[in-house]
């Protein structure tokens, strides 16, 4: 027996969501989701469970991580209830109640957490710089590069990098495992055989690698079950970037952050280029949307949904001009545009990946991962 | 004798056609005695077809027509009518009901069906041979209109009728007047409050010098017939000057030492025997409640005004018709219905209305906070019929449920509740804090431009679930907390329960529990025991009793506007019986063949019209019939031992002829 | 106006003139109706057996169909096995 | 021109011929008052005469339509105007307006027709016809329908060719293409304002399919499938004349939704779907019919009776609106939404779609009086400024309201509320 | 009584036109079907029916004479029942006298929506009609 609950929906409205109790429950926003299915249908069900505040079950959905907001919903909701909006809140909620150590619900609901911590996250990076950086050289390499090692040597930010890397996989995956209690461990009595997690696996490589799901919304009502809309790949594109990104400074610094500067085919170059690009692309093409808002999914914009794009933005800005400081041999501006770098990029990391939008990257394969698991152990039963 | 006769056969655009083969039907009659045509028409009642009978009357001289098509109950003065245009006697016209009684009721059976179409329209043309011309009754209509009930409906139309010249006479049971909308605070769609919109239309009422407003009056007789009511009122006193010091009344007041339930809230609070309702109650001055009064004189001690000398007294009102706005009683439900006087905290809606009129910036009741109240739709509405199982009673040390045995007799649905709840949610919202509503419903109706509320009442945070239609919610109460259960709808059948500090049944409304009026006036009731009009959809606010029109919630359940309009209609209505001052009166009434009687007295007991006299005549006593008492229900008939009576338009010729028809088989 | 009397779509004709869209329509109905009509006299056909052989979109078929049904140049034949479909015909 | 100009005084102008017209006039003129009736179309008796059977008495909408019909028309004191319009009223004082009508040529002399048809038989041209809601075509030269009153022809000058053959076709010479508009200026003491509605037009909701779905139609068209004078004289779906089995009610088409602008319930869908059900399954008694819906909404006297009626007939009744409808090759149609009592999305298959579409206010009513004079509410409804005690009262003394004018109501409630009209109507003239 | 009487009894029914006639049209709204021999003749009221019109019926050959009777819905009074009741059992003496069975003459009051009880009763009473002139 649940008890209904409404300060929920208060609490709710910190995330981002409103207007929802608006909902007289025509079922419209779960029959024009494309990606709405006899398994899973939403968002109604979401937004009947936030109307009552039934908090367990929506802990134990997987629901709000099958959407992709296409915005659809919202576009025919008959009570404009926006239904797309709440189930975008619905993914910041869930990230707040999978993250044990309270942080996450704290950047959601309070500026004050966000902005602090982004600024003490910048701050750390800066005192850091301040003693530990290498001597500032004005000496160039033989091809008239700046010497960026010398001044911050890739070896010492690698060792940065892997602490980061440790605390992002910590938060990470004991968020991931908190979302696996509570997804899969919830259904008491069902037996699920040690073989599903692995046959099951592949959904969780699939779902990462191309982001399918997405491709299902289907905005124009066509009823095919892939459309490559220009979303799709934009969001692909910026999330392939990031990823090939994320990899190269993490586990191939030193190959990476080098002062040598190779001929513009060489993969270094290459790699570096389609993600700058990438990232670029994606950041700008989701601001323009965030700012004509004519796109439902892009009509309503909670505080960290812009600070996402702006740290990505100002990473992104900031690598490529240390880029062309470094290779155009003007050493002050890489090595100061350099800190700003690592002061934009740490914090970005340190928030986004396991508590925002990159976690979603996470969470989304995970929840169809479990959910396949726990449908197929109910089959089996 | 009529001898030249027209014969039309519809087909009512297949309707008949179906399944009657009107062409042999047509066949079959073309030659029978007297017809001189017999004509097929696709829509008999068409204004073509209509002249084309007009032009065959006139042109033919036709003196008799029948007319096989629906049911007389639809046509039967459209035919007469045209019969008039034509200049023949609208008596001379006969209809034939080959629709609902043949084709619809034996589509299954077509040549059946024919062969029935041809032996009616043969009993019609019997008939229609013998049938005579006949004038109507002309009787004077007194231009004057009793209204019963000063409820909202009663009191707009009494306005309406004074303004088209007409005197009104207003009788409300009550000694005050405004019924049960000046029990409501503010009403829904408007930001009027009841109380304001009845001391408007009381004020009105006392501009018009045509209006006579009787309060504490019932009607105890009535007698006569359109045109010419005579009706009985009792007045009871109020024991109150009405010229009275209001200073001193409220000490008076003060002073009583009686305590009652008080009616006006619906017994939530209590009152003394000498009480008014609230303070600008209309009329304007208090009255005592002799039955409760221990006449122990305490208030006579403080105010002059009281006047223990007044009596009941009986006026006699003779109006020309009688218009019904005897409202509705909130549904009261059962002992142990939802906790229903199981339970402390379970109120119905109107007694729920008057919580948050009473309350000021804090919402209490029986002296506890009240902050989540828990609404519970139909409540004696939408009832099934039977079968479903009784309440669940497990009545442990602490712990009580009650639920609803879902079978009742109130199958409609009462129309206003579900917006009128939503609108007093609302308002509690607005006007008191920390309030959470939890409605418990089976499909919200807020129809029309009422969907606004339903709207902002969701924006607000106000919490709707459904039931299942054979699985009410329940309440539990354990350890003095309260519990709403439900199986929701919404939430794919999940239980979801609620603490509810306040539960609230949202009650319909029934028909008056006190039908005496309506006994007296013979007024029909329908299948819901409302009053029943004629037709529905042509004729709403008519009904079988002539000269009696209904209006409001005495006819079904209504909201304010619905039931003004209905009184509104209802004062068109009346007025057209009275306004030309004389009424023309249906002519098929019982005759006596002075030969043949011999005056026994049995068609005199027999009448409930008392329409038979005796009188001498000749030297010998007979009975005679009042012409416009006289209703024609025959009942006098088949009690006379010398069958000296008989109906006009029904003689024993008449009707054997017919039967003769009927009898013979078609070649 | 007496010696008018008869002729005044003349009279109109001068003042008005009428729209190509509405020429267009006539002659579309003309031609349907007499491949309709021609087609019908061969066979009683149902609309999509029709619809096919005409090469007009169904929807189309059926409104001249009953159209001429309405007018009496076509009546109603029986319904097809399945109760789906029935077939039309000319009219005797 | 002279001829083309008439002055004329009444008590009382009806705007609108429908059942609320029609019955505001007769209780005028049945109390003396002397009424001229206006009405847009061909023939008065509104939406109702056209209509199968009504709720819940499932009596014969034309059966009692016509005598009501036919009693007006012939009413000593109501004069009534088809094919006019109401050009613009203005209020000189109490009990004392002034309206310009205009009254567009029908090329046919009302008086000399005899309904005979022959002009119709001889005209070659062929267009949609309204009265059938463009399910069958109809001639440029016609009679409405079979029970218009005045049931006299008419040419329909837009798609005539002005080939003459009606004109040489006529018995009684009474097609006339000299015709002109013709003037009315009009002296009156009182205004009713009766309207009626619009339909909702189902082309604003592209994702049912409406228009390009040959097989979804709107309740009004099944209500012409069903009704007497039906175009197909039997059931049949407008794509490709199939006898439909598989039927589906789509509730709140265009009604109670934000997105179309129209947030209002429109009060009558429930009811005559469950009504058309009922016919259906009479008419068809192979048929499955489903009703999608949010909330049924049966309050009226008898309604709720007539809703169990329905179930116990085996009328499917789903709680969940259509999200969207597609086509298959076939003609067939898939109707997606969400089983609420599941919580599940689920697909189904029919043959024919019925979107029941609610209603909306008649644009005509902002016209009449200058701007802003008559006040209307949010959704261009006429404004009832006393709600509770005078309902048929406007923002201008002296004129009222009747009938859907100012709201979605079903026929009862419009003849009520023509009685408030005109009872206030009287008064209004008698109280001076 | 040839041809599709054959089937079903011949019966005359007295309806009333403000209760029982309502009924027996919805029946045929309701397209709830009883025999084509039942004939309906339409009184103001049930207890207006002579005894000698019903005898008349039967001396015409009519198997069986139904009285829809208003009941207590009666619009002239509540003394209808009992008057009616009254006719039924003076008519039923007079059919003893005849030597008819007096079962072929049968009333129930038929309120105005009373249609199905209306079929029901018409349905039995046509069956033991049949009964006994089969017999």
């Amino acid at each position: 027996m649940a008890v209904a609950d409404t300060h929920f929906g208060e609490d709710l409205k910190k995330f981002g969501a409103f207007d929802f109790n608006a909902c007289y429950n025509c079922g419209t926003c779960t029959a024009v989701c494309s990606l709405s299915d006899e398994q899973n249908s939403f968002p109604r069900e979401m937004v009947r469970f936030s109307v009552l505040g039934l908090r367990d079950d929506i802990s134990a959905s997987v629901k709000p991580w099958l959407c992709y907001y296409c915005g659809q919903c919202s576009t025919h909701c008959p009570q404009d209830a926006k239904p797309a909006e709440l189930m975008m809140s619905l993914r910041r909620y869930l990230t707040s109640v999978y993250d044990c150590s309270g942080l996450g619900r704290k950047l959601y609901t309070s500026k004050v957490w966000e902005f602090g911590s982004i600024s003490l996250l910048a701050l750390v990076i800066l005192v850091l710089f301040i003693f530990l950086h290498g001597p500032m050289t004005t000496e160039l390499t033989e091809q008239g590069g700046v010497k960026l090692n010398t001044f911050a040597p890739w070896k010492q930010v690698e060792i940065g990098d892997w602490i980061m890397a440790g605390m992002l996989s910590f938060f990470l995956l004991s968020n991931i495992f908190n979302m696996y209690l509570k997804i899969v461990r919830k259904n008491e009595g069902l037996k699920i055989p040690l073989k599903l997690y692995v046959t099951e696996f592949y959904h969780l490589v699939l779902h990462f690698a191309t982001q399918k799901q997405l491709s299902k919304c289907d905005t124009l009502g066509t009823r095919k079950k892939f459309t490559f809309s220009s979303y799709w790949i934009i969001h692909w594109f910026l999330m392939s970037s990031y990823v090939v990104m994320f990899i190269m400074i993490v586990f191939f610094l030193g190959w990476f952050q080098t002062d040598n500067i190779y001929h513009w085919t060489h993969p270094q170059r290459l790699l570096g280029y389609y993600a700058t690009a990438g990232l670029l692309t994606g950041v700008v093409w989701f601001f323009v949307a965030r700012f004509r808002k004519r796109d439902e999914k892009s009509k309503h914009s909670h505080i960290t949904d812009w600070t996402f794009l702006v740290l990505l933005f100002l990473t992104t800005v900031t690598g490529i001009l240390v880029q062309i400081f470094r290779i155009n041999g003007m050493p002050y501006p890489t090595y100061y545009t350099y800190v700003i770098h690592l002061m934009v990029l740490f914090p970005m990391l340190m928030i986004e990946v396991p508590f925002s939008k990159w976690s979603h990257l996470a969470y989304r394969p995970f929840a169809i991962y479990f959910d396949r698991v726990v449908q197929a152990a109910k089959k089996i039963k | 004798m009529n001898r030249k006769l027209g014969v039309y056969i519809c087909h009512c655009g297949g309707n008949i056609s179906d399944y009657v083969d009107v062409e042999k039907v047509k066949a079959a009659v073309e030659h029978e005695e007297g017809v001189f045509l017999a004509r097929t028409t696709m829509f008999a009642c068409s204004d073509a077809t209509q002249k084309e009978m007009v032009e065959d009357i006139r042109s033919n001289q036709l003196d008799g027509i029948v007319v096989a098509s629906c049911s007389p109950k639809l046509h039967l003065t459209t035919f007469r009518a045209v019969s008039e245009r034509a200049g023949l006697n609208k008596y001379n016209y006969v209809h034939a009901n080959i629709r609902e009684q043949v084709s619809w009721a034996h589509s299954d059976n077509k040549p059946g069906a024919t062969e029935k179409a041809i032996h009616l329209v043969r009993s019609a043309i019997a008939k229609v041979r013998l049938a005579q011309s006949l004038e109507p009754i002309t009787i004077p209509s007194r231009k004057a209109v009793a209204i019963i009930g000063a409820g909202i409906s009663g009191m707009r139309a009494a306005i309406e009728l004074a303004d088209m010249g007409c005197p009104v006479t207003l009788i409300e049971r009550e000694h005050f007047v405004g019924g049960r909308v000046a029990q409501w605070d503010l009403l829904f769609t408007t930001d009027q409050t009841g109380k304001e919109l009845v001391t408007r239309l009381y004020d009105d009422i006392a501009k018009r010098s045509n209006i006579r407003l009787l309060t504490g009056a019932e009607v105890t007789a009535n007698s006569g017939n359109i045109g010419d009511f005579t009706l009985k009122v009792k007045i009871t006193p109020r024991y109150i000057l009405e010229k009275c010091d209001q200073g001193n009344l409220q000490k008076a007041i003060d002073a009583c030492p009686v305590e009652v339930p008080d009616e006006f809230n619906f017994k939530i609070t209590t009152r003394k025997a000498i009480y008014h309702n609230f303070p600008s109650e209309h009329p304007q001055y208090p009255v005592i409640d002799i039955k409760n009064c221990t006449r122990c004189g305490e208030c006579e001690k403080i105010c002059g005004s009281v006047d223990f000398t007044q009596e009941e007294t009986t006026v006699e009102i003779k109006v020309g018709s009688v218009l019904m706005a005897t409202g509705f009683d909130p549904y009261t439900p059962s002992e142990g219905e939802f906790g229903y006087l199981q339970f402390d905290n379970v109120v119905t809606l109107p007694q729920f209305k008057r919580i948050i009129d009473l309350c000021e910036g804090k919402l209490t009741f029986k002296g506890k906070d009240i902050h989540n109240i828990a609404y519970i739709y139909c409540v004696g509405s939408r009832q099934v019929e039977a079968g479903a199982n009784a309440p669940v009673s497990q009545a442990t040390e602490n712990r009580e449920e009650a639920s609803r045995d879902i079978s009742g007799e109130n199958r409609y649905c009462s129309r206003y509740c579900c917006t009128s709840v939503i609108h007093s949610a609302i308002e509690t919202k607005k006007r008191f804090k920390g309030i959470t509503n939890y409605h418990f419903t089976r499909g919200i109706r807020t129809y029309g431009k009422q969907e606004l509320l339903y709207s902002e009442s969701l924006s607000m945070g106000d919490i709707y679930l459904q039931s299942y239609e054979d699985d009410p919610p329940s309440i539990i109460r354990e350890n003095g907390k309260t519990t709403v259960k439900i199986n929701d709808i919404m939430t794919g059948r999940k239980e979801i329960s609620v603490n509810a500090d306040l539960v609230v049944l949202v009650t319909g409304m029934v028909p008056r529990s006190d039908n005496s009026v309506g006994s007296l006036f013979k007024l029909p009731r329908g299948r819901d025991k409302f009053f029943n009009e004629i037709h529905m959809k042509l004729r709403p606010v008519e009904t079988v009793i002539d000269g009696i029109t209904i209006c409001g919630a005495c006819q079904g359940p209504k909201n304010i506007t619905e039931s003004v309009c209905s009184a509104l209609s209802a004062a068109t209505k009346s007025f057209s019986y009275v306004s030309k001052g004389e009424l023309e009166l249906e002519p098929i009434i019982a005759r006596v063949d002075a030969t043949l009687c011999t005056w026994c007295g049995k068609c005199m007991e027999a009448c409930p019209f008392d329409a038979v006299k005796k009188v001498s005549e000749a030297g010998k006593e007979i009975a005679v019939i009042n012409n416009s008492v006289c209703k024609g229900c025959g009942m006098c008939l088949p009690v006379c031992p010398v069958n000296a009576i008989d109906l006009v338009a029904y003689s024993d010729q008449e009707m054997e002829t017919m039967i003769n028809a009927l009898a013979e088989d078609i070649k | 106006m007496e010696e008018k009397q008869g002729q005044t779509y003349k009279l109109l004709r001068e003042k008005r003139e009428v729209p190509e869209s509405v020429k267009e329509n006539l002659k579309k109905f003309t031609r349907t109706k007499k491949s309709i009509l021609e087609a019908l006299k061969e066979e009683e056909m149902t609309v999509r057996q029709l619809s096919q052989k005409l090469g007009l979109p169904s929807h189309e078929l059926l409104f001249y169909l009953m159209t001429l049904v309405k007018y009496g140049s076509v009546q109603t034949g029986i319904i097809d096995d399945m109760d789906e479909y029935y077939t039309y015909k000319i009219k005797a | 021109m002279a001829e083309n100009f008439i002055r004329d005084s009444f008590d009382a102008l009806v705007i609108g011929g429908g059942i609320a017209g029609g019955e505001a006039a007769l209780n005028l003129a049945n109390n003396g008052f002397k009424v001229i009736l206006v009405e847009k179309d061909l023939s008065i008796g509104g939406k109702m005469i056209h209509l199968s059977k009504v709720f819940p008495t499932l009596d014969c909408s034309a059966c009692i339509t016509t005598p009501k019909v036919s009693e007006i028309s012939r009413h000593p004191s109501i004069t009534i105007l088809t094919g006019s319009e109401v050009k613009k009223i203005v209020k000189r004082g109490e009990n004392d307006f002034e309206a310009m009508v205009i009254k567009h040529p029908r090329y046919v002399r009302e008086e000399d027709c005899t309904g005979c048809q022959l002009c119709e038989q001889a005209c070659p041209v062929v267009v949609k016809d309204q009265y059938q809601y463009d399910m069958v075509g109809r001639k440029a030269a016609y009679i409405p329908f079979s029970i218009a009153s005045p049931r006299v022809a008419a040419i329909d000058i837009e798609n005539c060719t002005l080939c003459g053959a009606c004109e040489k076709a006529c018995p009684t010479k009474c097609i006339d293409f000299t015709q002109e508009a013709t003037e009315y200026q009009l002296s009156l003491r009182t205004v009713i304002i009766a309207t009626g509605f619009n339909l909702f037009d189902p082309l604003k909701i592209e994702r049912f399919g409406y228009g390009k779905m040959k097989n979804v139609i709107t309740s009004m068209q099944m209500e012409r499938l069903l009704a007497p004078t039906r175009p197909f004289n039997t059931v049949l779906r407008p794509g490709d004349g199939k006898m439909p089995c598989r039927l589906a009610y789509v509730l709140c088409a265009g009604s109670r939704d934000i997105t179309v602008g129209n947030p209002i319930c429109s009060q009558i869908c429930c009811m005559y779907s469950i009504k058309q059900a009922q016919l259906l399954m009479g008419a068809l008694p192979m048929a499955d019919v489903t009703i999608y819906y949010i909330n049924i909404r049966s309050f009226g006297k008898g309604f709720e009776e007539f809703y169990d009626q329905a179930k116990g007939m085996g009328v499917n009744f789903v709680k969940g609106k259509i999200g969207m409808i597609s086509e298959k090759e076939n003609g067939d149609l898939i109707l997606r939404y969400e089983d609420i009592n599941a919580s599940v999305v689920k697909e189904a298959n029919h043959d024919m779609v019925i979107l029941s579409v609610g209603l909306v206010s008649n644009p005509d009513n902002a016209a009449f009086f200058d701007r802003g004079e008559l006040r209307l509410d949010p959704f261009n409804f006429v404004c009832q400024t006393d709600l509770l005690a005078s309902p048929a009262r406007t923002s201008i003394d002296g004129v009222f309201v009747a009938g859907t004018a100012s709201g979605p109501m079903d026929i009862p409630d419009s003849i009520l509320s023509a009685g408030a009209a005109s009872s206030e109507a009287m008064s209004y003239i008698i109280r001076k | 009584m040839a041809g599709i009487s054959a089937k079903s009894a011949r019966i005359l029914v007295f309806s009333t036109e403000k209760i029982s006639d309502p009924a027996i049209d919805m029946a045929g709204l309701l397209k709830l079907h009883y025999p084509p021999t039942v004939y309906t003749i339409s009184v103001p009221c049930s207890s207006c029916i002579k005894p000698v019109w019903i005898l008349h019926a039967f001396e015409k050959g009519f198997d069986g004479v139904f009285i829809a009777a208003d009941g207590s819905d009666c619009t002239y009074g509540e003394s209808c029942t009992d008057k009616t009741g009254r006719l039924v059992s003076m008519t039923h003496e007079k059919m003893k006298e005849k030597k008819l069975d007096p079962a072929r003459l049968r009333m129930a009051a038929i309120c105005s929506v009373c249609s199905e009880a209306f079929v029901k009763q018409i349905k039995s009473f046509n069956q033991y009609l049949l009964q006994i002139t089969q017999s």
